[in-house]
């Protein structure tokens, strides 16, 4: 997909606004995940405002966020990154094979401590 | 068959006017017929009795009257007020135009009042007595052996048909229990003219003002045109006239009486009620509310004393005049 | 066969701080535009009443443009932003009649703008003029 | 008396007005009939009576008298008047038929009003006669036969018929025109609907108005009645009594002034409103009551005591359907001419 | 009937050029009222004017139409040539036919057409025009100033320099305002006490200025030049002639546990108080909720101890009636709640400071004797800070921050963080920014000095999260520039806390009808060019209440407010624009349409008994435009329904045969 339509796409899918972002950085002065991030929140808002797409949809970071909505919370321009991280995620896993997560895999994860909803969810998380 | 009865408001009235709370009540008093009534000051007790009436036909708005009565009125006067009508209420208060002190407003339920020339068209002309029981009315007339029986919900007045709200937003004394906002479909019939094309629009509008008498009576009526002199009656205004002397002046009439009334008007719908020529003005004060509602946010007149009127309101972030057609083009 | 040039008539409220100063702005740079354009000052825009409007209409004009601040220069602070909800409403209105959209408008143009006002008043008896005459609020009587 | 099947009376329609327009109840697209100038497509109604009544067409509501035209400091007159040409109003009810008796003695005295003698000299009539008046109907209070109108013509329809009679002279040449249309024929049906009717119409709920407290001479009596305020209490003042009865006459003459030409031109009145024969000195009725009283005084008092005991009422019952407060004629004869004044 | 006299300029070739003017003289000559029509080459000139005056006696005109160039140039000429000539100045109309007319058309015929039908319309306003004096009202030589700020003190010192009494109202018991909180000013870095305690000083000396102190005003009514203004003096229960300010009753007082509000709560003070040494007035105040004997009638110890005998418990609050000409507005702004602010830690730890309370750690005369330490353990602080735009810039959520940049931010911070390492350089000192905003004279320069000479780490990104662990404050923070996210183990935060007008705005703007944002800033008349006066005339706006502003601008604003009111109380009598509106009693409904449009609160509303129809009275309110407040827009002419509001000199009828006369 041509980058234009890709960024309208991920707008679309998040409700969020890139373009009001001044750039402050305070989503990733506040992400608990951010040294597990090869992008950052405020990379994700400012990649997707310049249309560069294709590194953040290639990269691992899409399933490190933990969707906590910090920076959602604390943006002071309303700008929700964590929304965008979403959508390039669903973006991703909407490609057929993409998924980050298969049936397969999951037994290799089951153990006695996780909780077998957090399996279901990342489950439906991260597949199609 | 109106959830309240005849007799609690007789009740009613005569026990605050016996009370002393009122000196008057103001009612519906019993005609020829019994979809006859007519808006009518009481006094006495004897006269209650004798002649309010209160039934299905009972539509009349009585808050504007109040501007007229109040005055120089030594005493409380008694209003019964429908849902629908103490939004005119809140309204003539926002403007000043009453004391609110010298009323004793009495909030009564209402399921919704029938439109005489509804039951006509369905029973047929000769209509010599109505029945009503529970939500239906039996209909004898002069040339039908048996009588017609018609269900309220069928034969209703256009506002009521889509009420929009049963609740009662001014009042001393509610009898009955309140109702709520309701969500009703009363730009339906806006959105279908909007969705029309000019010209088949132009037709439309043609045609329904070209009825028009100029009896004024949609004026005359109306809650909200309560004008100490009416720029149609000023001979100084410029617009003056008595006539609609041709087409451009039924537009003038009804383009400039509906933008008095923008903001101002609660969609009470009296004016297509009295319009003899059954014209539906409504639907010019309609498209008003609904491109007020949509530029400017949700707005009821008359749902709060003292609130501020959309046209003499602003924000610095409003829609542009040459905008306001994309809305009705998304619409279409 | 000859057909005479149609030529519609416009009339232009413009008030006097913003518009009225651009319209004379156009004049000092002699921008053009047609002579079908008729101005009446006014101190603001929001002193044009909507009646003044449809009795333009009525006598004869065939496209009604309204000239102010942009908002939020209004000279008077607010009155621009009257203007803007009571013709916003009055067009819809016009238009929900029936009557051509394109005969009525409001435009912002400051006392710095000639060239947007010249432009602007070119544009718009262009486009009144491909509507022809008005019909649908027009006054008989008021025909020759 | 001549009849047609009431299959044929588009053809008998299209006949009369081929040489003259013809104007008739058409019904519109809100179930309301009115008067509708004959065209291939347009049908006779069948509803009672019209929305508005026939006096428009002698009285319209909007009439030009003449124009000026300045130039300089020079005013020119201009007489604006059109020679009218005949024309046909079809199936007036016999209540608006009397009503042209009302108008005719006000507008055709001295001085004679041109404007409506003119118009009154080319209408010719086609009356219709009533078999299912209405329950606001009360013509019979005022003498005037349902079953039997007057007109340059007559009508009686029935389920299947049309029926003719000719009353004048101009009646009789008219319907000679369509002679090959309808066929001659005895006076029996009409006859049975007009026993028929005449039964319906006794039994009426307003057939029983008394009006023996009005009339010539009743102007002291009735004047200072405490009625006339308290019925005119919640009058709105609006003029839809006035512009629905085929009996009011008042209007207004009025100018209209485009760049330098003047048109004089005169419109209904309604003594309902505020500024009815209001003057240079002001207004001489000052109240809704005292207009309201003029109203209906005039109908029933001032009219008749002009008039040789004549009411300028004729009992259509449009007021009484059209009043948005329900207040009307019969309430008053009732209450102001009943026992509570006496 | 009016008699016009109708006189066509050439301008030159100006307007002869593509308009036949004689022609359009001619043709005038036809127009109903129009008795002499005349041509002349500069109607403007010396000549001109002549001419008109002689036709004006020799016709008995009653109106004139000049056919020329813009109203914008020359109607203000021709009006005073018509006074000349004995007319109404404003029986005046222009025909503009050259601007918009001979100078934007081509072809003779074009342009003689459209300059006659200009013409007509002219004539036919001419026709209705009336003749309109302006008003006039006196004018009180007094100004009012509302805030006791640098703002404030400012303005009156300057009013009453050039000789016109001046009231200052203060909320508070001293005037001062934020400044005297203040410890240096940037970019000077001088004393904040020192240059403004003389001000005060100046202030409390002057014989033309009187301090309303511990007052708020109540009531404003009139208008410009006739301000009817209620102030009510709270009761301080002391005696102000009397009190000498020598600080025996603070000594003695039992009550010691109050939180001292001019130390922002960092330390206590005493029920009966004085803010500070400097104060002005120099007296106490009793704080009516901590005095023992004013709650419970028992203590008096400060009354036994005043050898003045300035105690008085029974004092009242007190409401003194002043006129006033001019009011100015200086109520200044307040640093916003930082209660919302969670991720700031604010609330949890007393390390996480404002920078107005850490001013006050800074100041020899705060809470810490201008030792900086640490609020909660009072030690040295060796690693801090600075979070900038806390609460600024803030569009997401306005119950939680302001979607304006609060202006002083970075200055103050910079020079917070240069003091700081001025007098510790043991001291780390770091600023979270997102921009870096030094307009202004001097000011990048300061800036630059706190990273290049002072060793400020300035960080480019804002902090994320403040969690205060032991003694420490973790501080996560992110640093865009190197993509990095930071961790640092922090003694003291300091949040620049975004600036709001303060709370006492918006009822004093509804007593004035100033109008007023949405931020409840005062709006100016005009922003650029008006912008010390509100829209309602004879108010002025001075300080921080118009918008953020440093200490310069803010004197500068305070100083052009004071020459605004200065020109206003010079004059004896104000002569009003005749062009305003005016109410038709009869047909007012009183419904307060007018009102709610009128950008200047010119409208009123009275009761007034009127005749009716039937010869009876009856009372009703209606509406009454002050025609010295009114500017003339026009708003409420449309608002009204009834029609009842018309504009003189633009009225209705004029408006619409000038509409007639072009369409015809």
């Amino acid at each position: 997909m041509d980058n234009n339509l890709l960024k309208e796409e991920l707008i679309r899918i998040s409700g969020a606004k890139p373009v009001k972002c001044m750039s402050c950085g305070k989503c990733s002065a506040t992400c608990p995940a951010y040294e597990q991030m090869e992008y950052h929140p405020h990379q994700f808002v400012n990649m997707i405002a310049n249309g560069d797409i294709e590194p953040l949809l290639n990269s691992k970071s899409i399933y490190k966020c933990l969707t906590c909505f910090a920076c959602v919370d604390r943006c002071p321009r309303g700008v929700e990154p964590a929304k965008l991280v979403e959508a390039v995620r669903l973006v991703s896993v909407r490609k057929q094979g993409n998924n980050h997560l298969t049936a397969n895999d999951i037994p290799q994860l089951l153990d006695e401590e996780i909780p077998q909803q957090a399996l279901v969810s990342a489950f439906r998380k991260y597949t199609k | 068959m109106q959830k309240v009865s005849r007799e609690i408001l007789v009740d009613k009235a005569i026990s605050l006017l016996n009370q002393g709370v009122v000196k008057a009540v103001f009612g519906w008093r019993k005609g020829e017929f019994d979809y006859d009534v007519t808006p009518a000051v009481f006094t006495t007790e004897k006269d209650i009795k004798e002649n309010f009436v209160f039934n299905g036909f009972c539509g009349a708005n009585f808050s504007k009257y109040l501007v007229a009565k109040t005055v120089n009125f030594d005493g409380k006067i008694l209003v019964f007020l429908k849902s629908c009508d103490t939004y005119s209420f809140n309204q003539l208060l926002t403007e000043h135009r009453f004391d609110r002190e010298k009323v004793y407003a009495v909030g009564i339920p209402c399921d919704g009042m029938a439109d005489i020339s509804k039951v006509k068209e369905i029973a047929g002309d000769g209509v010599s007595k109505i029945d009503f029981e529970g939500d239906m009315m039996k209909v004898t007339t002069l040339y039908q052996d048996e009588p017609v029986e018609i269900k309220l919900g069928d034969v209703l007045l256009e506002r009521c048909y889509n009420c929009k709200s049963k609740k009662h937003v001014a009042y001393d004394e509610l009898i009955g229990e309140d109702g709520e906002v309701l969500d009703s479909n009363r730009f339906d019939e806006v959105a279908k003219l909007e969705a029309m094309t000019p010209d088949e629009r132009f037709a439309f509008w043609q045609g329904e003002l070209s009825k028009c008498l100029r009896c004024n009576a949609c004026r005359d009526v109306c809650p909200a045109c309560t004008c100490e002199k009416c720029v149609f009656d000023n001979p100084n205004s410029g617009v003056e006239n008595k006539a609609a002397a041709n087409s451009f002046e039924e537009k003038m009439f009804h383009i400039i009486r509906a933008f008095h009334v923008a903001g101002r008007c609660t969609d009470c719908g009296e004016c297509s009620r009295v319009c003899p020529q059954n014209i539906p003005l409504h639907l010019l004060n309609r498209k008003f509310i609904k491109d007020i509602n949509q530029f400017y946010g949700e707005y009821q007149a008359g749902e709060q004393v003292g609130s501020r009127a959309p046209l003499v309101n602003y924000t610095t972030e409003d829609v542009e005049p040459c905008d306001v057609f994309k809305g009705g083009e998304e619409n279409a | 066969m000859q057909v005479e040039e149609y030529k519609p008539l416009i009339v232009a409220f413009c008030c006097n701080w913003c518009s009225y100063a651009g319209a004379d702005l156009a004049g000092n740079n002699r921008l053009n535009y047609p002579a079908d354009v008729k101005i009446i000052r006014v101190p603001c825009s929001c002193r044009v009443n909507p009646m003044f409007i449809l009795r333009a209409f009525q006598r004869g004009a065939d496209g009604v443009i309204l000239c102010g601040c942009h908002p939020g220069d209004c000279h008077y602070t607010s009155g621009n932003y009257y203007t803007r909800r009571r013709m916003a409403l009055l067009f819809s209105m016009l238009d929900y009649l029936g009557i051509e959209r394109e005969r009525t408008r409001v435009e912002w143009v400051s006392a710095a703008e000639g060239a947007k006002f010249a432009a602007t008043m070119n544009d718009f008896a262009q486009k009144v003029a491909s509507l022809g005459k008005n019909k649908r609020l027009e006054d008989l009587r008021c025909k020759k | 008396m001549r009849k047609c099947s009431i299959d044929n009376i588009n053809d008998v329609l299209k006949a009369l007005s081929e040489k003259i327009p013809l104007y008739l109840p058409v019904d519109r697209l809100d179930g309301k009939a009115t008067y509708q100038k004959y065209q291939e497509g347009k049908v006779w109604s069948n509803a009672l009576n019209t929305e508005r009544s026939a006096k428009d067409f002698f009285f319209p509501q909007m009439e030009n008298l003449v124009e000026f035209k300045t130039q300089g400091k020079n005013v020119e007159v201009i007489d604006i008047r059109d020679e009218k040409q005949d024309f046909i109003i079809f199936g007036v009810r016999a209540c608006d038929v009397k009503s042209f008796e009302i108008l005719d003695r006000v507008f055709l005295s001295q001085p004679v009003d041109t404007f409506y003698k003119s118009r009154r000299e080319h209408g010719i009539i086609f009356s219709l006669a009533c078999s299912k008046p209405n329950e606001t109907c009360f013509c019979s209070v005022f003498n005037i036969d349902a079953t039997a109108p007057a007109g340059d013509v007559t009508l009686w329809k029935t389920e299947t018929e049309v029926f003719f009679k000719a009353n004048t002279e101009k009646g009789e040449k008219i319907l000679s025109e369509i002679d090959s249309l309808t066929t001659e024929c005895g006076e029996e049906t009409v006859n049975e609907q007009r026993e028929k009717t005449k039964k319906i119409l006794s039994k009426l709920p307003l057939s029983d108005l008394d009006l023996t407290n009005f009339g010539v001479g009743k102007t002291k009596a009735l004047f200072d009645s405490p009625l006339w305020k308290e019925m005119s209490s919640t009058c709105l003042g609006c003029g839809t009594c006035t512009f629905v009865c085929p009996t009011c006459q008042c209007y207004d003459i009025k100018e209209f002034k485009v760049g330098d030409k003047v048109t004089r031109f005169r419109c209904w009145d309604s003594c309902m409103y505020s500024d009815f024969t209001k003057m240079a000195h002001g207004n001489p009725r000052l109240t809704q009551a005292e207009r309201f009283r003029q109203r209906f005084m005039h109908k029933l008092v001032y009219y008749p005591d002009n008039n040789d005991g004549l009411f300028s009422c004729v009992g259509c019952g449009r007021c009484l359907s059209k009043c948005p407060i329900s207040m009307n004629i019969v309430k008053v004869i009732k209450r102001v001419g009943g026992k509570e004044n006496e | 009937m009016q008699r016009i006299g109708v006189f066509v300029c050439w301008c030159g070739s100006n307007i002869a050029g593509t308009v036949d003017v004689k022609a359009v003289a001619e043709a005038l000559k036809n127009e109903p009222g129009v008795v002499y029509s005349a041509n002349y080459q500069y109607m403007c000139s010396q000549a001109g004017q002549n001419m008109i005056i002689e036709a004006v006696k020799e016709h008995k005109l009653t109106g004139i139409v000049v056919c020329s160039c813009s109203p914008r140039m020359h109607e203000a000429t021709f009006r005073k040539t018509a006074e000349a000539a004995g007319l109404n100045p404003y029986m005046v109309e222009i025909a503009n036919i050259r601007e918009q007319c001979s100078w934007v058309h081509k072809d003779m015929a074009t342009g003689t057409e459209k300059a006659i039908i200009l013409g007509k319309a002219a004539v036919a306003k001419v026709n209705l025009n009336a003749p309109l004096t302006p008003g006039e009202s006196p004018v009180t030589k007094r100004a009012l100033v509302i805030g006791g700020g640098i703002a404030g003190i400012q303005t009156a010192l300057d009013i009453a320099e050039a000789g016109f009494p001046v009231d200052i109202v203060e909320k508070n018991p001293t005037i001062g305002g934020k400044m005297a909180q203040l410890d240096k000013t940037f970019p000077t870095l001088d004393c904040a006490a020192c240059i403004l305690t003389p001000k005060m000083v100046d202030v409390a000396q002057h014989e033309k200025i009187r301090i309303f102190s511990y007052s708020e005003v109540e009531d404003v009514t009139g208008f410009v030049g006739n301000f009817d203004v209620k102030i009510k003096k709270r009761a301080r229960f002391v005696k102000e002639d009397v009190c000498t300010g020598c600080g025996a009753c603070v000594e003695k007082c039992p009550m010691k546990k109050i939180p001292n509000e001019f130390n922002l709560g960092m330390n206590n003070r005493t029920a009966i108080y004085i803010p500070f040494a400097q104060a002005v007035p120099k007296v106490a105040t009793i704080d009516a909720n901590a005095c023992n004997m004013i709650k419970n009638g028992k203590c008096g110890i400060c009354s036994k101890v005043c050898t003045a005998g300035a105690i008085d418990y029974t004092q009242k609050d007190e409401i003194i009636s002043e006129k006033y000409g001019a009011i100015v507005v200086a109520t200044g702004f307040n640093p916003i709640s930082m209660d919302k602010f969670d991720e700031f830690a604010y609330n949890q730890s007393k390390d996480v400071i404002t920078s107005l309370e850490f001013e006050r750690l800074t100041n020899a005369a705060g809470p810490t004797a201008g030792k900086l330490l640490r609020p909660s353990d009072l030690e040295h602080p060796h690693t801090i800070v600075f979070v900038q735009c806390v609460g600024s810039r803030c569009a997401s959520c306005a119950e939680k921050g302001k979607e304006y940049c609060s202006k002083i931010c970075c200055m103050y911070t910079a020079k917070h963080a240069m003091l700081t390492r001025d007098k510790y350089p043991d001291t780390e000192v770091y600023v979270f920014y997102i921009d870096v905003r030094t307009p202004g004279k001097n000011f990048d320069e300061f800036y630059r000095r706190a990273v290049e000479e002072y060793g400020v780490k300035y960080i480019k990104g804002m902090v994320g999260k403040v969690s205060p662990e032991g003694k420490k404050l973790k501080v996560q923070a992110s640093d865009l520039l190197n993509n990095k996210q930071i961790k640092i183990d922090a003694d003291l935060v300091v949040l620049a806390a975004a600036i709001e007008p303060d709370k006492s705005a918006r009822p004093l703007a509804t007593k004035l009808t100033a109008s007023m944002d949405t931020n409840d800033f005062f709006t100016e008349a005009h922003p650029k060019l008006r912008p010390v006066e509100s829209p309602t005339a004879g108010v002025f706006l001075s300080g921080a209440c118009q918008g953020p502003k440093d200490i310069p601008e803010t004197v500068s604003q305070a100083s052009a407010a004071a020459a605004k009111v200065i020109g206003l109380l010079v004059k004896d009598k104000l002569k009003g624009n005749p062009c305003v509106a005016r109410s038709n009693e009869l047909m007012c409904n009183g419904c307060s349409s007018c009102e709610r449009v009128c950008p200047y609160g010119a409208i009123t509303y009275e009761d007034k008994e009127f005749r009716m129809p039937d010869r009876t009275t009856k009372v009703r309110r209606i509406a009454k435009v002050n025609p010295a407040v009114c500017q003339g827009c026009g708003a409420c002419t449309v608002a009204c329904p009834s029609g009842a509001m018309d504009l003189q000199g633009f009225a209705n009828n004029q408006i619409m045969a000038e509409v007639d006369a072009i369409c015809k």
